[in-house]
């Protein structure tokens, strides 16, 4: 494996998350009948937050550390995907590990939230990890569905072997409902509330600090979309070569993301209980799913 | 004789030396524990050389005293946590155990420490029912009085009756049953015997074994009695109890069920239901207490449950055979794995909180708060522990869980897939608790109960640090003791296992699908290399300014300002409020079952105890002192008086030699000899 | 579509109606102070230097609450709110208007009076011309209230002897 | 019966207290000042407020005055009104207070809702209700001395005195209570739009108690108004208590004015009156809906419900000559008139904004994660509402069935048709379906009074008013009822000018809406409520942050009263 596997990558990630952002932010712009920023101007706002000093409320090691292991777990995420016929760090049952590293981004947050007395920042951790816990069952049967239909658990391995089947249509859905979820999105944003709670965690950072966090934000949520791209797009593009496929999961991944803002865009923010309920609710459903699943169709 | 049989008459000697040394030291407590304990860490020291050992010459059998031994991997496994805790808790108990000096006895408490440390050995190595049923009972018994060591506080006594009665009625009586049927049928009880002899599949016996072995363990319903018992331990014990003890009841099933009876696919599902019900369960509870010891027994709970979810996929497909008895041996070897990483987090977590009430003196996590700062190294090593039980790469917790997923994910099967989801909806779970566990107590402003204090002393901190250490090592370089975990497995199938070299730490279980391999070592790398270069790239200056916490413009006093452990994860608790009402419904029923059965068996044991009495006190009235006592709720009491009221007869002997000791000290070895008494006549 | 403008970069004009920012015109100014009287904050300030016989009707827009009652009480209409909104400025005196005008000279004593000479212009041009001698207000005019207040003391006087010696 | 009792509310309160009512006086067509001893204060004001069968009784402002200079006494008046269909009366409670014995018994205890005035009375005035549960200071900050009164009139409004204050003697919060830690909100939280701040007491999300404190943004409006200004001037002071509800403070203080000085307004000038009032609550309340979408994470709603409620600002600019609806309104009737052209722009706005409006609310209330964070969040009792005296669609919400344009018709609208809107749920989503409501009702007001509009003048001319005239003005704001009370004094200046803001009445009683939700339901629930903080906080201009006092100047003023913009 050579170096540039991993390097290449991990820049496009790096890069291409704060533009996406601005993209959507476009588009929400739209849908509010707006003008909207740049499409740059998440990157502007980043270049400026990642030079300005940052104000510390404690000198806690977890509370400074934690935007960098954000920031490295995200990018790592990043690396187990594929991305056309690559895939850098590819094992054969690292579906798992994906989920453990995203998650990583997720504890970060909850305990920098939870380092300091400050019921803004707790709040926003406790909320986090609920919608974690809540998520992690449909997350869970979606995972086993697609391991079910394609006998593996490997991400590049996964996409590429499934067979067609009324069940496995669902799992993608059970899947791209628990990329939604995951990654924050309204209505499932209430750990990042800024109304309600000052955006939780990051209420106490500023300057370089937030601007890492964000960042890692932003990349986890690219990571999470490419997941669900790669399950959509590589299953199709069977024989394609590398490069048309690394485009199409491009355009899918922008295409997804489309979606997703115009649904952010049309909603109000669930309180977290509200969204705990709804998470079971669709768990309970995902059970049915399963049962399909495990009769083999 | 072996080498490795001499290690063994060492690791015995030395815990019998470490009795007679204490017993003289019974007026210097320090002392006592100092030299006691030094001996116990040479005598587990010795236990990890005849690990070792006994792992590179292989299986061995000998005999001493006409009791036979068997030791093979299975066994191994057991001796490593055994051995590795065993050090851990030597090096950290003399200084913990300052905290009862005022209770005293602490030559006591290390002949129990030994005697329970002893005899967990022996259950673990020895080959013949009666003789695992002996040594269960005097684990089963030292546990109790050390258990019960705070007994001048009602709760504590509370704890350690229920856990005694649910003992005995739940564990030692289906075990003594299934003894008494397998006795019936094979004549013997020797393991060897029993194997060969092809006793019939009775769902009867494999009944007794889960439920005797189950309740032992702490298992859904069973579970009872342990998140009442094991904080009531001093905390060193609980790391002992929750470490070890509850794992040698995996020992025992696998042993029992995998090696004397046949594997079988429906109790491997049964096992792995059992498991998945119990993980679910205890997690969730766990998630809502605030009680730090109290949220660890919980989480023993659940972690169990995560252990037996492996080893029932494990035995399910072993049974299953064919193509599919290699993966069955992997899920074993994960559940195994997460048996010795348990026990590894687990006892840390124990010391940990036993640290926190060492200095503090509570384990309130509502009271507590900032410690962080004071106690920065056991911080460390309690976060470190924290994110191993909740399965964060790189560390051990992830690498057996990650195992257990790809052992119930690629199996194919509907049910298990399931198994699968809720452990790993439990991980998250596991993850919120030990997040509430760790920044409460660790992060976040000073507790009202945190005073001007400092870090632990270094015997408490070296304990610590070698299960610390483990966890980090365990979790990078997984194939160190994964040969070992495949050894039962193989053992039954005949089957083995390909590990890539411990170098490379390649985790590859065959399974029926192919391959499924993961190099932690070289995933760790790019995390800390990503890491790094974050913190290269876009350094955080020394000099930063620092502000106050944002309180959004009018000041609020620190200490009210912040969430307390209680106020954790409220909403979620209150969605899964139903299964708290359900399950304190049930533990009620359970509890109420348990007091009404040994109320029937006090009462039947005073009726004995009454028609005795008149022939004890014709003997003497030396016991009369204690008669005041009756009335308290001491089953053991109950159930030795008629044994005691004729031992009373040499009280005036026993007077002198236990001076001013509590009632305890006659109850145990009063029932220890009752024990004696009743093998004996079972023997004949 | 959006409805949003890319403003500052595009200009917005202000309806007719829009009261913004006031200004005095300096050559319909006569310096009565009507404005001043009126103007609930005291955005409008009537400065009088009687040594160097000038009086300064100073406008701080800082101060405007832009509510239009100096343009309703100006006899002039000297004070008209422009379309202006945009006010931001660097410098506090961008905000500031000043007319300086010119006091009336007292012809009896050479002190200043307290009015302006465009006020007795404006004075003479309403008076209705039918009821006063045009010549003796003209001269009055140019006389301070304490010269003519001794005038017309001096006058009673002289009258009163006049009557009874 | 006692002379002047000549109406059936007032009698029966004479009858009822006899002897004890020592004067009764109809000071204007709807407003009787009864005169009691001040140990019966509490009994009188308690009586009427707890009459079952007068309907929506309440309290409506509540105003102590200096009049040692008059009469060598303090006085107090506590102003009741009957409302919901009972009559169109006012009733006056006033009692005299030596400045030797300035303790009377308070009249909390029975009426809750009185609690802000009595503290408000003592912080300013030194005046002492006896048996208050909580007299803690409510409007002056920490830094003010003790024992300095200012509005009493031996306080010149250009002194700044202050005092050092330590950490203990700071204003004391209540403790949080066993098992809760305090929840911070504002002054500075993004979900406040002006300063404000709300203790919550909380068990990890859900919120157990309440304790607040405001008065950030005192500006010393009613002080500077009795010293140096003229009934005129005043006006412009008036409609820049609020950003929002700048019509209804003129309104309410130019009719104090008039009932007073017994001016007649022209019958135009009513007409444009109603017209800008009712410009005003459409946007006010398009305003709030939209805020209330932003609190709930709803930015589409709010960015919407803003690109609907601009062409309403465009036409208030229009009509005006300004964005928000100021400098309308003059003692005496209005300064605009509308030309033929406006009235055109007015019907074309209307037109538009009412589809708009419709299409807004049908989408907003068909999205279901709004509509459920709305759903039963933030309960106010009917019970709370009445024993807080609250008003408005805050009230209205609740089941209160008041509304001061019905009940006490001002301006023109005796003579225009409209619903009243009252539901009876109490939580958010009732006060928004309350607003969304108002919002039709008033593009109908309007429309009529455009219709019925009739000709002549629009400013009528006065003098002298008489001193010591009392009279109370009261105007429907968009968040309730305004009540401006006037003394009138010399040389067309006032004696005494108690301005009462909606909100005033309806910000104790949030405690009560907030107790038992989650901390984020809190910003919406106080969206809810569509607070005005400034028109609260009338008084004294103070700089906590730098303790320092700042005579109030009026270029400040200004910037301070700006809301919104």
């Amino acid at each position: 494996m050579a170096l540039w596997e991993i390097i290449v990558p991990v820049s496009l990630v790096l890069t291409i998350a704060p533009i996406l952002d601005g993209m959507g932010r476009k588009v929400k712009a739209k849908v509010q009948m707006r003008q909207g920023p740049p499409i740059l101007q998440t990157w502007y706002d980043l270049t400026s937050l990642l030079s300005m000093e940052p104000i510390l409320p404690t000198d806690g090691l977890s509370f400074r550390l934690a935007p960098y292991v954000a920031l490295a777990s995200a990018v790592a995420a990043a690396t187990v995907l594929p991305y056309g016929g690559l895939s850098p760090l590819r094992f054969s049952g690292d579906f798992f590990v994906f989920l453990y590293v995203v998650a990583m981004v997720s504890i970060a947050y909850i305990v920098a939230g939870f380092s300091l007395p400050n019921t803004y920042t707790n709040a926003g951790a406790n909320r986090e990890m609920m919608m974690v816990l809540s998520i992690e069952p449909v997350l869970g049967v979606a995972i086993g569905i697609l391991a079910i239909n394609s006998h593996s658990l490997c991400l590049s391995y996964m996409p590429l072997h499934l067979h067609a089947s009324p069940s496995i249509f669902l799992a993608i859905g059970l899947l791209a409902y628990a990329v939604y979820v995951e990654g924050g999105f309204v209505p499932f944003d209430a750990a990042e509330a800024e109304t309600e709670i000052l955006e939780g965690t990051l209420c106490e950072y500023s300057g370089r600090l937030l601007g890492v966090f964000k960042w890692a934000l932003m990349v986890k949520r690219f990571v999470l979309l490419w997941l669900l791209g790669s399950f959509i797009v590589l299953p199709l593009t069977k024989g394609f070569p590398g490069w048309a496929v690394f485009l199409l999961q491009l355009t899918a991944v922008l295409a997804i993301y489309f979606a997703v803002v115009t649904v952010e865009a049309h909603n109000a923010r669930l309180r977290i209980d509200q969204a705990i309920r709804m998470n079971t609710k669709v768990f309970l459903a995902s059970l049915v799913v399963l049962l399909i699943a495990s009769l083999g169709w | 004789m072996s080498l490795t049989e001499n290690l063994m008459i060492m690791v015995m000697g030395l815990y019998g030396a470490s009795v007679l040394a204490v017993v003289p030291l019974r007026r210097s407590y320090g002392r006592a524990l100092r030299i006691g304990h030094a001996i116990t860490f040479l005598a587990s020291l010795s236990l990890l050389a005849f690990t070792v050992e006994a792992w590179l010459r292989g299986p061995l059998s000998f005999s001493w005293f006409g009791v036979p031994f068997h030791v093979d991997g299975l066994s191994l496994i057991l001796c490593l946590v055994l051995s590795i805790l065993g050090m851990a808790t030597s090096l950290y108990s003399p200084s913990y155990m300052e905290v009862y000096e005022r209770l005293g006895r602490g030559w006591l408490y290390v002949v129990l420490y030994s005697t329970f440390m002893a005899s967990m050995v022996l259950v673990v190595t020895v080959s013949n029912m009666l003789w695992f049923l002996f040594f269960w009972e005097a684990m089963t018994l030292s546990s109790y009085l050390l258990i019960v060591w705070e007994a001048d506080e009602e709760s504590v006594r509370r704890a350690g009756w229920r856990y005694f009665v649910t003992m005995h009625l739940a564990s030692t009586l289906p075990l003594l049953l299934a003894a008494g049927i397998m006795y019936s049928e094979a004549g013997s009880l020797d393991f060897s015997v029993l194997a060969s002899s092809h006793l019939g599949l009775s769902p009867l016996l494999y009944l007794l074994f889960l439920i005797g072995f189950g309740s032992k363990a702490g298992v859904f319903p069973l579970h009872f009695w342990l998140p009442d018992a094991h904080p009531a331990a001093p905390s060193n014990v609980s790391a002992l109890l929750s470490g070890v003890m509850i794992k040698v009841a995996v020992y025992g099933l696998i042993r029992s069920t995998c090696f004397i009876l046949k594997p079988s696919e429906p109790f491997g599902f049964a096992v792995a239901l059992v498991g998945t019900v119990t993980l679910t369960i205890g997690t969730l509870y766990a998630l809502r207490q605030t009680d730090a010891k109290r949220l660890l027994a919980y989480h023993s709970v659940g972690q169990m449950g995560y252990i037996w979810l492996g080893v029932g996929v494990g035995i399910f497909f072993i049974a299953k055979g064919g193509s599919w008895a290699a993966f069955g041996v992997m899920a074993m070897a994960a559940g195994l794995f997460h048996l010795v990483n348990h026990a590894l987090f687990k006892g840390l977590l124990f010391l940990s909180a036993g640290s926190v009430l060492y200095r503090t003196g509570t384990r309130d996590l509502n009271r507590l708060g900032g410690l962080g700062r004071l106690m920065p190294v056991t911080a460390l090593f309690t976060f470190v522990a924290a994110m191993s039980i909740a399965g964060v790469p790189p560390l051990n917790g992830f690498m057996s869980k990650w195992l257990i997923y790809q052992s119930t994910f690629l199996s194919r099967s509907g049910w298990f897939v399931l198994f699968g989801v809720f452990a790993l909806f439990i991980s998250a779970a596991t993850l919120a608790s030990f997040i509430k566990f760790y920044t409460a107590q660790f992060e976040g402003s000073r507790g009202e109960a945190v005073g001007d204090i400092r870090e632990v002393p270094a015997g408490m901190l070296a304990g610590k640090g070698l299960l610390t250490s483990l966890c980090v090592l365990f979790g990078v370089l997984p194939g160190l003791v994964l040969p070992l975990l495949t050894d039962p497995g193989s053992a039954v199938t005949g089957v083995s296992v390909r590990i890539g070299s411990v170098w490379s730490a390649n985790v590859i279980p065959t399974t029926g699908a192919g391959a499924s391999h993961f190099n932690p070592l070289l995933f760790v790398l790019v995390l800390v290399v990503l890491t790094a270069a974050a913190l290269a790239a876009l350094p955080l200056k020394k000099s930063s300014r620092r502000g106050r916490i944002w309180t959004t413009g009018e000041p609020v006093p620190s200490a009210d300002y912040g969430l307390r452990a209680m106020h954790y994860y409220g909403p979620f608790e209150h969605h899964i409020d139903w299964l708290y009402r359900t399950g304190s419904r049930v533990a009620d029923g359970c509890g109420r079952t348990v007091a009404a059965a040994s109320a029937a068996y006090i009462r039947l044991c005073r009726a004995l105890s009454d028609a005795c009495s008149s022939v004890g006190r014709a003997v003497s009235r030396a016991g009369a002192g204690y008669e005041r006592h009756a009335g308290e709720e001491f089953l053991d009491e109950a159930i030795v008086s008629p044994i005691v009221d004729i031992i009373k007869g040499s009280a005036s002997v026993l007077e002198d030699v236990l001076s001013n000791q509590r009632l305890m000290t006659v109850i145990a070895l009063a029932f220890l000899t009752a024990v004696v008494v009743i093998l004996l006549a079972g023997g004949v | 579509m959006g409805v949003t403008l890319r403003y500052p970069f595009v200009s917005i004009e202000a309806p007719p109606e829009y009261r913004g920012v006031p200004h005095i015109d300096p050559e319909l100014c006569i310096g009565c102070g009507a404005c001043v009287n009126a103007c609930p904050p005291d955005a409008l300030m009537r400065i009088d230097d009687l040594k160097n016989g000038t009086r300064e009707i100073v406008l701080d827009i800082g101060r405007c609450i832009r509510c239009a009652r100096c343009e309703e009480v100006c006899p002039t209409g000297a004070v008209k709110m422009t379309g202006r909104f945009e006010v931001a400025s660097l410098d506090r005196r961008d905000h500031v208007e000043v007319v300086r005008l010119r006091l009336v000279r007292c012809e009896a004593c050479g002190e200043y009076t307290d009015y302006t000479e465009r006020q007795v212009v404006k004075a003479l041009q309403i008076l209705p011309e039918e009821e006063y001698d045009a010549e003796e207000i003209k001269a009055y005019s140019r006389i301070c209230r304490r010269c003519r207040r001794k005038l017309s003391a001096l006058g009673a006087i002289e009258a009163s002897r006049r009557f009874a010696p | 019966m006692i002379e002047g009792a000549d109406e059936k509310h007032v009698r029966e309160v004479c009858e009822r207290f006899g002897e004890r009512i020592k004067r009764v006086e109809r000071i204007a067509q709807n407003q009787w000042l009864l005169l009691v001893d001040k140990n019966d204060v509490r009994e009188v004001v308690s009586y009427v407020i707890n009459r079952k069968d007068w309907g929506e009784t309440q309290l409506s402002t509540m105003v102590g005055t200096d009049e040692r200079p008059i009469r060598g006494r303090f006085s107090i008046i506590y102003w009741l009104s009957l409302n919901g269909g009972e009559g169109d009366v006012f009733i006056g409670v006033k009692a005299y207070l030596r400045e030797e014995d300035l303790s009377y018994p308070s009249v909390t205890p029975e009426h809750p809702g009185a609690s802000w005035y009595e503290r408000e009375v003592h912080d300013l005035l030194g005046i002492e209700p006896e048996d208050h549960p909580d007299l803690r200071r409510l409007v002056l900050p920490d830094d003010w001395p003790y024992g300095v009164y200012p509005l009493r009139k031996d306080f010149d409004y250009t002194d700044s005195p202050r005092r050092e204050f330590t950490e203990e003697d700071k204003y004391p919060y209540r403790k949080p209570p066993e098992g809760t830690v305090v929840h911070p909100l504002g002054p500075y939280h993004v979900a406040l739009d002006e300063p404000g701040h709300f203790r919550l007491f909380v068990r990890g999300e859900e919120i157990v108690d309440v304790d607040y404190r405001l008065f950030y943004q005192h500006r010393g409006i009613e002080k500077i108004a009795e010293r140096r200004l003229t009934y005129d001037q005043v006006n412009f002071i008036a409609e820049r208590i609020c950003g929002i509800c700048g019509s209804s403070h003129a309104v309410a203080y130019a009719q104090a004015i008039e009932t007073a000085g017994g001016i007649e307004v022209p019958e135009r000038a009513a007409y444009i009156r109603t017209v800008m009032l009712e410009i005003e609550r459409l946007h006010s309340h398009i305003l709030n809906l939209g805020l209330a979408c932003h609190d709930a994470g709803f930015d589409t709603a709010f960015m919407h419900a803003f690109r609907i409620r601009e062409p309403v600002m465009w036409l208030a600019e229009r009509l005006t000559g300004n964005r928000k609806t100021y400098g309308m309104v003059l003692v005496g009737g209005a300064r605009r008139d509308f030309l033929d052209y406006r009235k055109g722009l007015i019907e074309k706005t209307l037109k538009r904004l009412k589809e708009e409006f419709r299409e807004w609310v049908d989408s907003t209330l068909s999205t279901g994660t709004f509509v459920k964070r709305c759903e039963g969040v933030g309960v106010l009792s009917y019970r709370d509402a009445k024993r807080w005296s609250s008003v408005g669609p805050w009230a209205r919400a609740s089941g209160r069935n008041i509304d001061v344009r019905r009940d006490h018709p001002y301006a023109a609208y005796r003579d225009l048709d409209f619903k009243v809107p009252v539901y009876r749920e109490g939580d958010v989503l009732a006060r928004c379906m309350v607003r969304a409501e108002e919002v039709f009702e008033s593009i109908w007001i309007i429309e009529q009074a455009l219709d019925q509009m009739p000709g002549g003048d629009i400013l009528a001319d006065y003098r002298e008013i008489p001193a010591r005239k009392e009279a109370l003005g009261y105007v429907e704001a968009p968040r309730g009822e305004d009540v401006h009370y006037v003394m009138t004094g010399d040389e067309n200046t006032l004696y005494r000018w108690r301005v009462r803001a909606s909100t005033y009445n309806n910000f104790p009683s949030l405690p009560d809406a907030l107790r038992g939700n989650t901390i984020a339901d809190a910003p919406l629930i106080i969206a809810s409520m569509d607070p005005c903080y400034s028109c609260t906080e009338r008084l004294q201009v103070v700089d906590v942050n730098t303790g320092r006092v700042t005579v109030v100047k009026e270029e400040e003023l200004v910037r301070g009263c700006c809301r919104w913009e």
